[in-house]
């Protein structure tokens, strides 16, 4: 089963899309095949109580014309952490090869753990080389 | 030669220098931003409202509003007020409540529940950003394992020192 | 209150600035306006006695027009190391949107704990796309 | 002494080499002069049994005129994870000005640690600004 997927802001703020790299339900969709720089970083914070064993973070490939998602990139660290809260942030970074129409989103393991508080602390992007 | 030192001539107040127009070019009140930049040959600056959900305190020629912080629930944060054109969202806590700060900037908190000091005296009430702090037992109430318990006529061992009141005035009656 | 300002070699060793990309007060200062790939990682280390709750990195913008300065990216990550010493890297890197003029700067909630004994664990840079 | 040096796939899965960037000998190979932004990701793992202090990855130059290694970017962190398994990945990112001919290769404080199982979870890769 996939884990759950992010939704993001693609305009306001800090956000913006341009050079035809649109955003739409969840995704970032490729206009034009080639090599890109893709990155995300999903902040984790939570409280002792709701403390996993595990946070992970994945940048997923869906493609048209294949029917389950392809895992581009992964960070899964393992909790520790004593104090009543508790912060964890993945960075995840790296140039793949994109056709155009597919799509990329973040999953994590877990939604109600995800920062959505202040938007840089949780940022996702794409760059053409 | 010297490096050029990028120099630029002061604008009044209220006015900002745009490099595209080479001159000074008057800024977008707070709550809005740069739609449009002045040009060199005369029309001035056009500014627009910041779309819900964003914000600018001050006056500005940015080509975007800030993005809203949004309140914790995860960590049982309360909006005190909400995010408007010209200020961010505050969070805080709710009555009953403190905020337990990760670390002295207290830019993160969680919303603990305040003790509520059963049996005993409130020797600091609970406040923004601290939690009661109890004393010692109330009058007519005794310790017991580390917790302050009342003291009552019929259970013999209360009739101990903190319940001399309580137990002095029965023993005074039966006798 | 802002979290204290880094300061960088921007010419010996490994450090250098090009394109009129210029180092100037602990800034980098952005010669022309674009989309610029920004990153910075600050290796936090101490000892047990020094260990905070939490560390902190964040990648500022400053404009001289505009009296507050903009977050960026921000790293916070809490510590549980329980040795004697203990070692904290964090990485922070996205594309965000720049004018001229505009000055990038690094601020961590304690200089004390920065590792800038070695250029290779402490690190600022920025390019446009 | 140095340590360990990875070996990566260049062909299969996600892996591509292209522009004459080069893989030989567990070495990216610089085929021209100029800025290069280099990244790795290593995702240490392990068992409560195979924990050390900490873990450590360093991405490392070597050029035919000095005989030895410059390290360019290093991630070390200490280790606080309790339970019997645990995960830690580490992420580098940075511009470097390299040769024609020098070769870049990724240390690791422990080759076993390290999880190749998935190739999502541990990559390495550069391009040319």
């Amino acid at each position: 089963p996939q884990m759950p997927i992010l939704q993001w802001e693609d305009k306001r703020g800090l956000a913006f899309t341009k050079n035809n790299l649109s955003y739409s339900s969840s995704s970032l969709v490729i206009p034009v095949s080639g090599d890109y720089y893709v990155y995300a970083q999903v902040t984790f914070r939570g409280t002792t109580e709701s403390k996993p064993n595990s946070v992970t973070e994945i940048i997923t490939k869906v493609t048209d014309s294949y029917p389950e998602p392809t895992q581009l990139l992964t960070g899964k660290k393992t909790l520790s952490e004593k104090g009543n809260s508790w912060f964890q942030p993945i960075y995840l970074g790296a140039v793949v090869s994109l056709e155009v129409g597919d799509k990329l989103m973040v999953n994590v393991s877990d939604i109600k753990l995800v920062d959505y508080t202040k938007e840089h602390r949780t940022f996702f992007g794409a760059f053409l080389l | 030669s010297r490096p050029q030192r990028h120099t630029r001539p002061l604008c009044p107040a209220g006015m900002n220098w745009v490099e595209g127009a080479h001159r000074c070019c008057t800024q977008c009140p707070a709550g809005t931003f740069l739609l449009k930049s002045c040009s060199s040959h005369g029309n001035d600056t056009i500014c627009t409202a910041c779309p819900s959900g964003t914000f600018r305190a001050q006056p500005n020629t940015f080509t975007e509003c800030q993005a809203c912080y949004e309140c914790d629930h995860q960590a049982f944060q309360s909006v005190l007020s909400n995010c408007s054109a010209t200020s961010n969202v505050a969070c805080g806590c709710e009555s009953g409540h403190f905020r337990d700060c990760l670390d002295e900037h207290c830019s993160d908190f969680s919303c603990r529940q305040c003790q509520t000091c059963t049996g005993r005296l409130i020797q600091r009430p609970c406040s923004e950003t601290q939690d009661t702090l109890c004393g010692s037992c109330k009058p007519d109430f005794y310790t017991e394992d580390g917790e302050c318990r009342p003291c009552h006529m019929s259970t013999p061992e209360t009739c101990g020192k903190e319940c001399q009141r309580v137990c002095g005035s029965s023993s005074g009656q039966d006798s």
